[in-house]
């Protein structure tokens, strides 16, 4: 439980070229559950590892609980780590893996051996505590990666996807036990993951990085609902929000756009009245797949919504959904289907549209419009 | 620079408080210090000795009236000095190249999951563990014309068969070649043999699938990430090819004449033998020299290049 | 290992015996004439060449050089050098291969302003050519009281040796992902934990192959040990050196032999123990990517 | 007290003989620590007491020769032994020859042990028997000789391609070319004008010339081998001291029957010596010094001197020793000995370090062993060389 | 483009007590796309490594294109691999490991420069072409290591969870290519994924592996909606399908089955005829959570769907939909809400259940009963 603060962390690697983190500044409350996310390479590991202190920060400074750790040794700052690339000890087994940290700290035997069971139940990694590393397949190696962190009771608790090669019945009981321990424990957890549903259901905020600076920082529901910036709106939700380039027009009172099939099939979506400054002027609509779906009753007439014929070009069934690729505006834009509804690739099929969840973009910028 | 190291500078920030802290962060610094301290005295306290020496007009023991550059003018005025550092270079190269070629390609080939490859390993580095006045006297047997291989050819009705270089001024460097690379080169395969067993099998196993035919991944994977174990090889060959003394004098004594001096012979019966001590370190001083200028370039790029590595 | 190790005979691996048999046979025939010499009579070397076998096997030889042959004045054999050598070599080796095997760890993995520079000086240190040193060395152990003690000795050996074992370690720690010790640091553990409990059981092959050279260097010195030891504690090679100088009637190369075997054989019995440790794989999977 | 004595009398006799010494020095009470480093000629033994004394622990004793007495005397490491000379009256019984080179600035510093005499020529009567020739006492006469034993396929000189021994055989014919006079202003005095004059230039072509009369295989040989090879009768003869005898000795061989010794060709009149010599260090232990001076004294005795040249093939140096139980060749060299004392034919052994400085000496051994292994090497330029090599280490 | 077939391959590591691999079988057609999964450890990357010939079976035989490689050499196989370790070759730069491949089989330099040039493109990796891959990312590796493979034209692609490290906007353009790339090419591919929707939308087949043994083999579809035993059923599809007890019974001409509500609400949903045999006995029906919704006006009325009230006990907002906890006779059951349609955990509230798409198994049993 301890309060984390990052206060302007730069950070350019001995022989790069460029700043990898360009000034990060967070305040994690004490027992929250932070996520880290952003595009590949974009200085989410770096971070946790400036962190932990095993990368010198070229400047701004790391306090936990008040206290500067900027230059503090890694084993002062009382902190457990999963390593993106497990980093397990190789000579020695499973079992002596987890029990390190707790070895070091001087635990009694017997607390060790209780705590090494507890963890590998948890992790359903029992049969293999007596196994090297070079001998587990990569899910059960990572597994030991958190089991060597879960053994321990740190202050803070890093997570560098740590969930990544395990399949997804697990992944989701293992997340539930992360859930689990952080409600009991209430330790403050730094977390990266590139799992959507992770990040959302795991998350008291997250932080959107990229390139090294952070975008967004906000709870799971702001960054999915009201992202800050077009990046964000694209980067969080899978398959991504589609933006759609449409004119804002005046028809009589309201504002509206009109949203054109790929056969030139014209349809008009209401505009909401904060839009009026763009009038005559083009801005990107920025929609989520979920929000245009096969006609549902219970949300039609409802006045953000409205239908049209669009063609469908491609379907992607998922299982639960079935995703498919329509085109408005001459724009790609996915949208999600109930399996049942059939729809055939090629052929037009009758769609709705719900806008009370859309955001707008200027055309060409990437801020938000406040809507 | 330094950052492929798990820590940098812990130099900059004066360590907050603790004294317990500030001994942890001077840990690694203070376990280097005997060997720094050794190093002092050792290598560079006795190596500016020597230099002061080679300035000096000392003969019998050292003595420190200064004389300039005299001794090394001396130095090069003298044909068997010269003589010595041709050798040196002929040897040096040599030795290093086949001990190099030799041991590594023993390496791969001990790495091919070898039945009874503890008795072959053994055989291979046994060389080693003679010394070197005993490897140059059985060598000298060997190659003697009239006690060995050539004997043993006559003997076995090849009487056309000729082998006296051990005897012939021109070829005689090379017989100590052969001996040094004999004695020498197993200890390179161990060295190799252990990088090879470091090195993570997955690794080659992308490039087996790849497509590489396995002498191509030992060129392109396997060799390249043993620069380390080059590094080592090579330092430790130039270290014997400097050290190969004992060797010469056991096999020719540095005769015929003179044609199989070493500077390093040289210099010890300039220093000890023959009352020129100052000519004997200014021979020293020269050696250092040399090493430096072709030891300083490889350092740094080997140095280099282990950072990213 | 056992899934790998039934590999079939191909041509590719018949060729692969072939060449390692062959290289044996070029490694074995030297130390075949020594042993062979080594059991021939005096009158055998004369009658018979280098390679033919001995008419009648004796070990006579061995017997005289391990406790009776004479060495300068006294007639005892090379025995008693022996021992002395083992007391030598010993702590040598053990001293200057941990030291070894600190500084490598320090050079490989926690490295500072300076760290690199260093390592290059030190290095540098093996190419002194050893006679270079005798004088001054001579001279401050004289200062430290600890002219002709095995202690003396052993301070030498360490000092030279040193830079061999710093190389052999810091070469092979660079190898070592720096993720592994990053996880033990977080775990806790310090410089000597890590050092420890992470490095060293992985070093096993290195440690052979530190031990096998220092064994052999400081075993088979004979510059260090004639100078900085005195009568009582010379080292075995000086023993043999005198040995083999024994220049006066019949050389006897069978008696030389014999002692140039029995000096030889803790090197191999080294040799023979260090080399069950090169195992394979020791490092692997440890770390992706 | 206790006596350190460091030497290289390894092999068999002389081992004998210092086990000798060493017993009437535990007879007087002390202790002998024996410290012998063979090899090379001393060029080991050298540099441990080098080191020993740049230590501050040198031995009591070492065994130290000709010009390095000096050196050792000079930056004060010896010790004074005139109380022991005066008691033991070694003026008297020392030929001043030998005792000036014990000395430095007229004090006793070190014991002289025996005197050989390098100039030998040793010969196998058998093979000159068989090839019918006579024992060559002239250059001339010994490539005469020579020629014919080689057509008879025997090896006609026996030789070690050491620098040392290659120095033997040439000072050998420089001594007899240039005689003593010139010898001695060559190689002790350093003149270079005889050092470069034509008579060196004609000692240096006889010297060449020796070269087809030595098998290809001398490269590196021992000079023991050599001699065995003229035991076994496989070489008429070999030029070398008389510790050559020593090997005779050792193969049951008796002089006069089974080998002879005669001076090198040309220089029956001279006679070169190499004297072994036992320096004393400064010590600074009471018990041990006396027992330092014991070993001196001893050393000097008439007993010991016997014992110890019989074993070692060489004369005693007290000329007052009884010759009676020494064989011919002893008694022959003892004879030129006193002889060549007086007539100005002794002269000291450049190729073993009593005529000039260790320096010096190594000079001379690049030139001559250089020129003696290049094939078609020039005299006339090698005399120039050898004059300049010889300034430079001045 | 060629034709795998696997003939009861067996595996037993050298040191290990357990079989890993217990007699598969698999035919894969030339140009197929199969996908492996299943749980952590089962096999998966044992069963690629044997194929690649990296490891060496203890039984059964390996045909490509009909001929036997069983004993055949890795480079003889024509297959390009990527690593769930990576391997990538250290001591190479980025650029070098893509080009390995390429320069070994000869390729003149020009079209390797365009290759590797055209991969990086692909992988948006082009900036670091000159790096060591010590210098890069998680995902960044990952990437290369996936250009190693893609630079190749084999017979046959392997890749073991090629994508997991990627964040998720990277993975679905990836899984584009890859997509694309296998239309172009018609390679045979084989690949090991955790992710749902990757595996779903990429593969032609799918098999499911436990244990070392093939549970199911067939298209994305039929696993999904006829899973072939419980197992499966309840490792594919996040979160997984619900299994609710429950007694058949008859009512009048139908048979029926009664649910419970935490609050021991009872609601009657009908049973499809074909469970006649159970009648009075305890089966389990199998559903999965898009099946349990809020009302639906479309699907209202529908003959296998019912409401009914059930009390909500833990909500997760996942963006897209808020997945929900509920509890049916006694058990668990995952939902999926609209985040549209507010619920509060702890409150009931008004559900629709829809069992056209459910399954049933025999209490105790694996297999599935056809119905
Ligand atoms: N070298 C080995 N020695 C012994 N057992 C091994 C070895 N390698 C893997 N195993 C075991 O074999 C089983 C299968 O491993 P494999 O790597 O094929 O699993 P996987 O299906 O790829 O799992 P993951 O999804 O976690 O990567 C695992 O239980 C693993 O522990
Ligand atoms: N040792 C290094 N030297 C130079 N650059 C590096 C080094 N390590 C990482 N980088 C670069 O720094 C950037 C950030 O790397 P980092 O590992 O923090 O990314 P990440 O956000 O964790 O990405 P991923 O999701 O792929 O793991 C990357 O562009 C990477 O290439
Ligand atoms: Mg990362
Ligand atoms: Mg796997």
């Amino acid at each position: 439980m301890a309060q984390l603060q990052l206060k302007g962390i730069r950070k350019t690697y001995g022989n790069a070229v460029q700043e990898t983190l360009k000034g990060i500044d967070i305040n994690i409350e004490s027992g929250e559950f932070l996520i880290l996310v952003g595009p590949s390479g974009c200085g989410k590991s770096t971070l946790m590892n400036s962190i932990a202190g095993l990368e010198t920060v070229t400047e701004g400074s790391i306090l936990i609980d008040g206290r500067d750790v900027t230059h503090a040794e890694p084993k002062d700052r009382d902190i457990a780590m999963v390593f993106q690339s497990y980093a397990l000890y190789p000579t020695m087994t499973v079992r002596e893996n987890i029990a390190f940290g707790l070895k070091i700290r001087r635990m009694p035997k017997e607390e060790i051996d209780a705590e090494v069971a507890r963890v590998a139940k948890l992790l359903q990694i029992e049969p293999l505590l007596d196994r090297k590393p070079s001998q587990l397949s990569g899910g059960q190696q990572q597994r030991v990666a958190m089991g060597r962190a879960l053994a321990r009771r740190p202050k803070l608790y890093l997570f560098d996807e740590p969930l990544s090669n395990l399949d997804a019945k697990l992944r989701v009981e293992m997340r539930t036990e992360i859930k689990r321990l952080h409600q009991r424990l209430g330790t403050t957890i730094v977390y990266v993951t590139h799992d959507q549903i992770e990040a959302m259901t795991l998350a008291d905020r997250i932080a959107v990085i990229k390139d090294g600076e952070l975008l967004q920082l906000g709870s799971p529901k702001e960054i999915y609902e009201r992202p800050s910036c077009r990046y964000v709106a694209s980067f969080i939700g899978s398959p991504a929000m589609s933006f759609i380039p449409l004119k804002v027009e005046r028809d009589g009172g309201n504002l509206r756009a009109s949203l054109r099939s790929a056969d030139d099939d014209q349809m008009y979506v209401p505009l909401p009245e904060k839009l009026a400054a763009y009038e005559g002027k083009e801005i990107h609509l920025g929609i989520r797949p979920e929000h245009i779906t096969q006609p549902l009753a219970h949300k039609a007439g409802q006045e953000a919504t409205s239908s049209g014929k669009f063609r469908i070009e491609v379907t992607e069934p998922t299982g639960p959904d079935v995703m498919a690729l329509i085109r408005i505006n001459d724009t790609e834009v996915h949208c999600r289907l109930d399996p049942d509804h059939t729809v055939d690739p090629g052929e037009p099929a009758e769609l709705m549209i719900d806008l009370s969840r859309a955001i707008y973009f200027e055309a060409g910028k990437e801020a938000r419009i406040d809507v | 620079m330094a950052h492929s190291g798990v820590v940098s500078e812990t130099t900059s920030q004066p360590a907050r408080g603790r004294l317990t802290q500030r001994l942890q962060q001077w840990l690694p610094k203070l376990a280097l210090a005997p060997t720094a301290a050794m190093a002092l005295v050792g290598i560079y306290g006795f190596m500016f000795w020597t230099g002061v020496l080679s300035f000096t007009g000392s003969t019998f023991l050292p003595s420190y009236e200064f004389v300039g550059f005299d001794q090394y003018v001396r130095l090069f005025g003298n044909a068997r000095w010269l003589t010595a550092c041709t050798n040196l270079a002929i040897f040096g190269f040599l030795f290093i190249f086949c001990c190099l070629a030799i041991g590594c390609f023993l390496a791969i080939l001990l790495d091919q999951r070898i039945r009874n490859e503890g008795v072959i390993r053994t055989i291979y580095l046994y060389p080693l563990a003679l010394s070197m006045i005993v490897t140059g006297t059985v060598w000298q047997w060997i190659l003697n014309p009239s006690l060995g291989l050539e004997k043993l050819m006559h003997d076995w009705g090849w009487t056309s068969f000729q082998f006296d270089w051990l005897t012939n001024p021109n070829m005689v460097i090379y017989t100590i070649v052969i001996a040094a690379v004999w004695q020498a080169s197993g200890f390179v395969m161990a060295l190799f043999l252990a990088g090879l067993r470091g090195i993570d099998p997955a690794i080659i196993n992308a490039a087996r699938v790849d497509g590489a035919s396995l002498p191509r991944i030992y060129l392109r994977i396997v060799l390249p990430s043993m620069r380390p174990v080059f590094f080592s090889s090579v330092m430790v060959l130039a270290h014997i090819a400097i050290k190969s003394f004992d060797l010469v004098m056991a096999m020719t004594s540095g005769g015929p004449g003179y044609a199989s001096d070493l500077p390093a012979m040289f210099m010890y019966s300039f220093t000890f033998t023959r009352g020129q001590m100052g000519l004997g370190a200014a021979s020293s001083i020269m050696m250092l020299a040399m090493l430096l200028a072709i030891l300083v370039p490889y350092l740094y790029s080997e140095l280099r290049g282990q950072r990213n590595g | 290992m056992a899934s790998h190790a039934e590999k079939k005979l191909t041509p590719s691996r018949i060729l692969i015996y072939a060449t390692l048999l062959l290289a044996c046979v070029a490694y074995l025939i030297p130390v075949f004439i020594m042993i062979i010499t080594s059991f021939k009579t005096t009158g055998d070397i004369r009658s018979g060449n280098l390679m033919s076998f001995p008419e009648v096997w004796s070990v006579d030889a061995w017997i005289k050089a391990w406790s009776s042959a004479c060495t300068g004045v006294q007639c005892n054999g090379v025995s008693g050098f022996f021992w002395n050598s083992i007391k030598m070599a010993v702590p040598a080796v053990l001293i200057s291969t941990a030291l070894g095997a600190i500084n490598g760890y320090v050079l490989a993995k926690w490295r500072f302003r300076g760290s690199d520079i260093f390592f290059s000086l030190l290095l540098f240190g093996c190419f002194l050519p050893f006679q270079v040193i005798l004088l001054p060395m001579a001279a401050t152990l004289g200062k430290m009281g600890l002219a002709n003690t095995t202690t003396g000795l052993v301070i030498v050996h360490v000092v030279y040796g040193v830079a061999f074992t710093t190389l052999f370690f810091r070469n092979f720690y660079v190898g070592v992902p720096d993720a592994l010790i990053k996880a033990a640091r977080l775990d806790g553990a310090g410089f000597v934990t890590i050092f420890v409990r992470i490095l060293l059981p992985m070093s096993v092959p290195i440690i052979m192959v530190c031990i096998i050279w220092q064994f052999t260097q400081i075993w088979n010195d004979f510059l260090f040990g004639v100078v900085f030891a005195s009568g009582d504690s010379q080292p075995i090679t000086v023993g043999l050196n005198n040995l083999v100088n024994t220049s006066t009637g019949v050389k006897e190369y069978n008696v030389d032999m014999a002692a140039a075997m029995i000096a030889a054989l803790p090197t191999l019995v080294v040799y023979v123990l260090a080399g069950k440790y090169f195992i394979r794989g020791l490092t692997s999977g440890a770390v992706k990517g | 007290g206790q006596v350190e004595v460091l030497h290289w009398w390894t092999s068999g006799g002389e081992a004998k003989a210092m086990g000798v010494l060493k017993e009437m020095m535990e007879e007087q009470g002390h202790t002998w620590k024996d410290f012998a480093v063979a090899g090379g000629g001393g060029e080991a033994a050298m540099t441990v007491l080098k080191t020993r004394a740049v230590s501050g622990n040198p031995p009591a004793a070492a065994q130290i020769k000709g010009h390095d007495i000096q050196e050792w005397a000079k930056l004060g490491f010896l010790t004074n032994l005139d109380d022991v000379a005066k008691e033991e009256k070694w003026d008297q019984v020392l030929p001043p020859i030998v005792s000036d080179i014990m000395k430095y600035e007229g004090h006793y510093v070190a014991v002289p042990v025996n005197v050989h005499r390098v100039n030998w020529l040793w010969v196998n009567p058998d093979v000159f028997k068989k090839v019918g020739v006579e024992v060559p006492h002239t250059w001339d006469e010994f490539f005469e000789v020579a020629d014919k034993i080689k057509a008879a396929g025997i090896i006609p000189l026996a030789h070690g391609g050491q620098a040392w021994q290659d120095a033997t055989v040439f000072e050998a014919v420089a001594l007899a070319e240039l005689g003593p006079k010139d010898y001695t202003a060559a190689f002790v005095n350093h003149d270079m004008d005889v050092l470069s004059g034509p008579k060196m230039v004609e000692a240096l072509t006889k010297f060449h010339k020796i070269r087809d009369y030595i098998d290809p295989n001398a490269v590196g040989r021992d000079w023991n081998v050599a001699t065995k090879m003229v035991i076994n009768g496989d070489a008429a003869m070999q030029i070398m001291g008389d510790w050559a005898k020593g090997e005779f000795t050792a193969a049951d061989k008796v002089a006069g029957k089974d080998y002879e010794c005669v001076p090198a060709p040309g220089t029956e009149g001279s006679f070169t010596f190499n004297i072994d010599s036992l320096a004393m260090f400064k010590l600074n232990n009471e018990a041990n010094e006396k027992a330092q001076m014991d070993l001196a004294r001893t050393i000097l005795r008439p007993k010991f001197q016997t014992i110890f040249n019989k074993a070692k093939g060489s004369i005693p140096v007290r000329t007052d020793v009884d010759m009676a139980s020494f064989d011919d060749c002893a008694k022959a060299s003892m004879k030129a000995f006193k002889a060549t004392a007086e007539n100005g034919g002794l002269v000291p052994s450049m190729a073993h370090g009593m005529a000039t400085t260790s320096a010096v000496q190594g000079q001379i051994f690049d030139v001559i062993t250089n020129f003696f292994n290049t094939k078609d090497a020039d005299p006339e330029a090698t005399a120039k060389q050898l004059a300049s090599a010889v300034q430079s280490a001045l």
